[in-house]
């Protein structure tokens, strides 16, 4: 495996900041769910990367990216959920028009 | 064997990139989908073959067609409108944030002693077995923890969608 | 639920089965597999199945029942017929059709020809294969080719083939393309022409109760089935005014001349004569026979009368409607518009 | 492929590493395409002919000796067809659809086993890999309909992704417990797992129910009737593929008829034994009768297929839906502890019969509690 290990992070850490990036200059709040879901697959990218290089014969790196798949499965569904029921109250998902805090 | 690499890692270069900066919101999608078949093949190249199984399972088989029915939900069918970004289209911009904080990541990376190329191939077989038996016995308490999440997740989601009527 | 969950579906398994099964050991076409192969195999056509018409002939080709009287021609729901009729060497006009066309990419085939045509000359083939490369000028059918034996339309539809045979040979009536080609004089062809003699259209003014009229129309009905019998084509037609002379019992008109005609006959009454001979002839006559000799002296009934019984409705103002003489076309119907309204009828 | 690699490399032949390695990947893939395509094209001519006979009439039988050329001909066909793209199509989603539903379709193959010691790749996660993808279908089918922007594609897509969602769910449940009995994911693993007198683990109480279960499930992920509601002729013109002609269309049937036969392949690996058979283990001609054991399997699996569509009628969606939510998936979540019960249980016999009794009170249970009101005879009254 000639591939060294400072490449893989060097490409989590890109996509961690094209997530980053996407989320916060989007103006439709779906799409910047999808920039934080790049954003939680460049973390368990790097979660598996240093399971691969340091793991010694422990599974723990998998187990971790295992879980932490779930959360963001879970999140994404929360987060589209709201998404919807503001979407009804302000007919729209702009998220520049989201301000007031009414009720 | 490295060749792989580099496709690959253009491939999910690519899906991201093009799902932050394209206009129509289904097209952005169908980038994100390619970017999960990126990392799904970034898992399998570290012979993390059932977080690979796992990431195309879950994501493009689950949350793809989550958000695709998000995107149904809430705009006109054509999902053209709506894709620009704050800055009044200053992609540049955003590129901008971008390199300056991949340098500073690359730069963090190459200081660190990890650096080393410290590859010690894992091949052996059964990964799954010991995983499941790994899951079931240290690392029990998580599991239920994170069932217990989902399921309230589930019914989270469900309950914050649902179309309350007030009236009754 | 009866039975355990699932059973519908698996007797619906059993009968799919069965058929599967079934259609390799019994393919006679009795019970199972009844598909014809087509070009191979023909599927028998029931007797009366009916497509393009065609023109029948007695003997030979030239000795063809057809006198283009254009009766089909102007009765055909689509207009897809077209007839021109024949003209002897120095310009008479003969009773037999030069040009005869038939669009059948037009055609509905709907037997209205052959239901009208009153020499029973076009009948309803049942040869269906008739598709051609090109879209119009094949699709025309001609003269030629639409001509078919008396044999053959007994081979195509015997029963209908023999009944109108019987009703032809009980009526005496040589083919008209024999008589055609020596035209005789005008009141022999109108005897000849006239088919059996015919029960009148509406009943006697006379008949009151609901039950007379009903055992009359039975009456009437009886005599459906034997004889061609000719339709009143438009019903507005018949008027039972009662004024004399009452057009509706036409045949009693045709059958023997009515007396009100001049002692002269009528010389004119002769289709081979063209139209200004005709009324050279009637020239200082009555207005009726002015109006009859306009008329093309078929006595086709298309007009619903003889000739002399709508050249009298005419006179007698029973009817205004100058177009009905079919055969006549334009030429009679501009004569019979001047002559009435010159008498002021029109 | 592995196995080939090996031969390749210490077969002492004059060849590069990267040769051995590409030729390795090539051979298995051609292999595999080529085989199962014709397996595609005879499918179609024995489907229609099979149809044919079931409703009292001859299949094709014009094209070819017996119809045999009828696939080549549709083909064929499909190819001269001009391609017409709607004009307010999305370009480019409306290309790329055909080719994503036919990708996933092929993409399972790589894991079936074929013949003794023939499989693809050897994947060691072999079933979830199988399953994982055959779940990505769902996007292209959406993609399709989205993409031709009619509103009948787009019916036809949602009703499309909402039944493989849902139906995803019992199928895996349902393989669940296979991989239980066997104890691996690898597929090779599975069908030796299937070894021994009646060893198939159709033989098996949790196993014909598992069965039944994932061949349903099979049916629906790929749209054929009694589920085939996406392009249910009758109601949506033709479902998510309404707007395409040609070379394109005969992609979309390709995709659809090769992931029946691959589902059918992962269902003779599970239940019915993948390649094995009473020859199969002779020394040399025994992986060729361990295929004709496989595809012979595939053949009855594809043979139910066709009668059941030959049979039943097309299922409305709402039942559709209840029928995976309400039955198939508690019954698949009964069926693991009936298979556990099987298991644990030291006497073979006894743990058959009480897995056996409990998924009977299952069963009897469930078709209860939906049945649903029976309608009582209907009373009319006549106003005088």
């Amino acid at each position: 495996m000639s591939v060294p290990l400072g490449y893989y992070l060097t490409l989590g850490a890109v996509l961690f900041a094209i997530g980053l990036c996407g989320a916060l200059t989007r103006k439709n709040a779906i799409a910047v769910l999808m920039s934080i879901e790049i954003m939680f697959n460049a973390a368990i990218l790097n979660f598996v990367v240093f399971w691969h290089y340091l793991h010694n014969g422990a599974l723990t790196g998998q187990v971790f990216a295992l879980f932490a798949v779930a959360v963001a499965a879970a999140e994404s569904a929360i987060g589209l959920a709201l998404v919807i029921a503001v979407y009804r109250h302000y007919r729209s998902v702009n998220v520049d028009d989201m301000r007031t805090l009414k009720g | 064997m490295n060749i792989a690499f580099y496709i690959l890692a253009a491939v999910t270069l690519l899906g991201a990139a093009l799902a932050v900066s394209l206009r129509n919101l289904v097209h952005c999608l169908l980038a994100l989908v390619l970017f999960f078949v990126g990392v799904a093949g970034h898992f399998f190249l570290l012979r993390a073959d059932f977080l690979g199984a796992v990431q195309i399972l879950i994501y493009i088989g689950a949350v793809a067609v989550l958000i695709l029915f998000a995107i149904m939900l809430t705009r006109n069918v054509s999902g053209t409108e709506g894709g620009g970004n704050s800055l009044g289209g200053a992609w540049w911009f955003g590129a901008g944030i971008t390199a300056a904080l991949a340098a500073l990541a690359t730069a963090a990376v190459r200081r660190s002693s990890l650096a080393a190329t410290l590859s010690s191939p894992v091949t052996e077989q059964g990964i799954v077995k010991t995983m499941g038996r790994l899951l079931v016995t240290d690392w029990v308490v998580p599991l239920e923890i994170m069932a217990v999440l989902l399921t309230a997740a589930l019914i989270g989601a469900v309950v914050v969608a649902l179309e309350e009527d007030r009236k009754s | 639920m009866n039975g355990f969950p699932g059973k519908g579906l698996l007797e619906g398994l059993a009968v799919t089965a069965k058929n599967f099964i079934g259609s390799y050991f019994d393919d006679n076409r009795k019970e199972r597999l009844f598909t014809y192969q087509y070009p191979e195999e023909r599927m028998p056509l029931p007797e009366n199945s009916r497509t393009f018409p065609f023109l029948v002939y007695d003997g030979t080709p030239d000795q063809l029942r057809c006198t283009a009287c254009k009766v089909c021609e102007t009765e055909c729901p689509p207009q897809c017929i077209y007839i021109v009729r024949d003209s002897d060497p120095n310009g008479k006009p003969l009773q037999r059709p030069k040009v005869f066309d038939i669009d059948i990419s037009v055609c509905m085939q709907c037997g209205i020809c052959a239901e009208v045509c009153p020499f029973d000359a076009i009948k309803m083939d049942c040869d269906f294969e008739r598709s051609q490369h090109g879209r119009f000028e094949e699709l025309v059918a001609h003269l030629p080719s639409l001509l078919k034996s008396n044999d053959y339309y007994h081979h195509i539809k015997p029963t209908e083939a023999d009944r109108v045979d019987a009703t032809r040979k009980r009526v005496k009536k040589p083919s008209p393309a024999a008589a055609a080609p020596a035209p005789t004089p005008g009141p022999a062809v109108a005897a000849v022409l006239s088919p059996t003699p015919l029960k009148p259209m509406s009943p006697p003014a006379d008949i009151l109760t609901e039950d007379e009229k009903r055992a009359w129309l039975k009456g009437y009905q009886s005599i459906l089935g034997t004889g061609p019998i000719v339709w009143p084509l438009t019903t507005k037609k018949i008027a039972t005014t009662p004024q004399p002379p009452t057009p509706a019992p036409a045949a009693a008109a045709v059958a023997t001349p009515p007396a009100s005609s001049l002692a002269g006959g009528e010389p004119w009454h002769d289709s081979g004569l063209d139209l200004a001979k005709r009324m050279e002839l009637a020239k200082d006559r009555s207005l009726a026979d002015r109006l009859m000799a306009a008329m093309a002296q078929l006595d086709c009934q298309a007009c619903g009368y003889d000739c002399r019984g709508y050249a009298n409705a005419l006179a007698a103002g029973v009817t205004r409607d100058v177009t009905l003489c079919a055969p006549g076309e334009d030429e009679t119907k501009n004569t019979l518009e001047t002559l009435l309204k010159e008498a002021g009828k029109l | 492929m592995d196995a080939i690699f090996q031969l390749l490399q210490n077969s002492g032949a004059p060849m590069p590493e990267w040769l051995a390695l590409a030729l390795a990947i090539l051979l298995p893939i051609v292999i595999v395409m080529g085989l199962f395509l014709t397996v595609f094209a005879f499918l179609t001519w024995v489907e229609r002919k099979a149809l044919g006979r079931i409703q009292n009439r001859r299949g094709p039988n014009r094209v070819g000796p017996v119809g045999l050329f009828q696939p080549v001909a549709d083909g064929l066909k499909l190819l001269i067809k001009e391609d017409i793209v709607p004009g307010a199509a999305d370009r480019v989603v409306h290309f790329l659809a055909p080719v994503l539903v036919v990708v996933p379709a092929f993409l399972v193959l790589t894991v079936v086993p074929v013949a003794k010691g023939f499989v693809p790749v050897d994947l060691n996660i072999g079933v979830l890999f199988a399953l994982a993808v055959s779940t990505a279908s769902v996007l292209a089918v959406f993609m399709a309909g989205w993409a031709s922007r009619n509103k009948f594609s787009l019916l036809g897509a949602m009703r499309g992704v909402a039944q493989v969602v849902s139906y995803e769910v019992p199928m895996v449940l349902a393989a669940v417990v296979v991989l239980m009995a066997a104890g691996t994911l690898s597929s090779i693993g599975i069908v030796e797992a299937q070894r021994g007198w009646c060893g198939w683990f159709v033989c098996k109480p949790w196993g014909l129910v598992a069965f039944v279960i994932f061949q349903t499930c099979a049916m629906a992920e790929v749209a054929r009737t009694p589920f085939d509601l996406p392009e249910a002729e009758s109601e949506i013109v033709a479902g998510y593929h309404t707007e395409y002609s040609g070379f394109k269309f005969a992609l979309f049937q390709m995709g659809e008829y090769v992931a029946a036969i691959t589902m059918g392949g992962v269902t003779v690996t599970l239940f019915l034994g993948g390649y094995l058979g009473p020859g199969c283990d002779l020394p040399r001609i025994g992986w060729l009768v361990s295929a004709g054991w496989f595809f012979a399997k595939l053949g009855l699996v594809v043979v139910i297929n066709i009668w059941a569509r030959g049979t039943w009628p097309r299922v409305r969606v709402d039942q559709l839906l209840a029928f995976a939510w309400k039955v198939l998936l508690p019954l698949s979540l009964i069926n693991i502890p009936a298979m556990a019960l099987w298991y644990f249980l030291p006497n073979r016999l006894i743990g058959w019969i009480a897995s056996a009794a409990l998924l009977a009170v299952a069963l009897v249970g469930l078709t209860r509690l939906n049945a649903g009101r029976a309608f009582e005879k209907r009373s009319y009254r006549f106003i005088s």
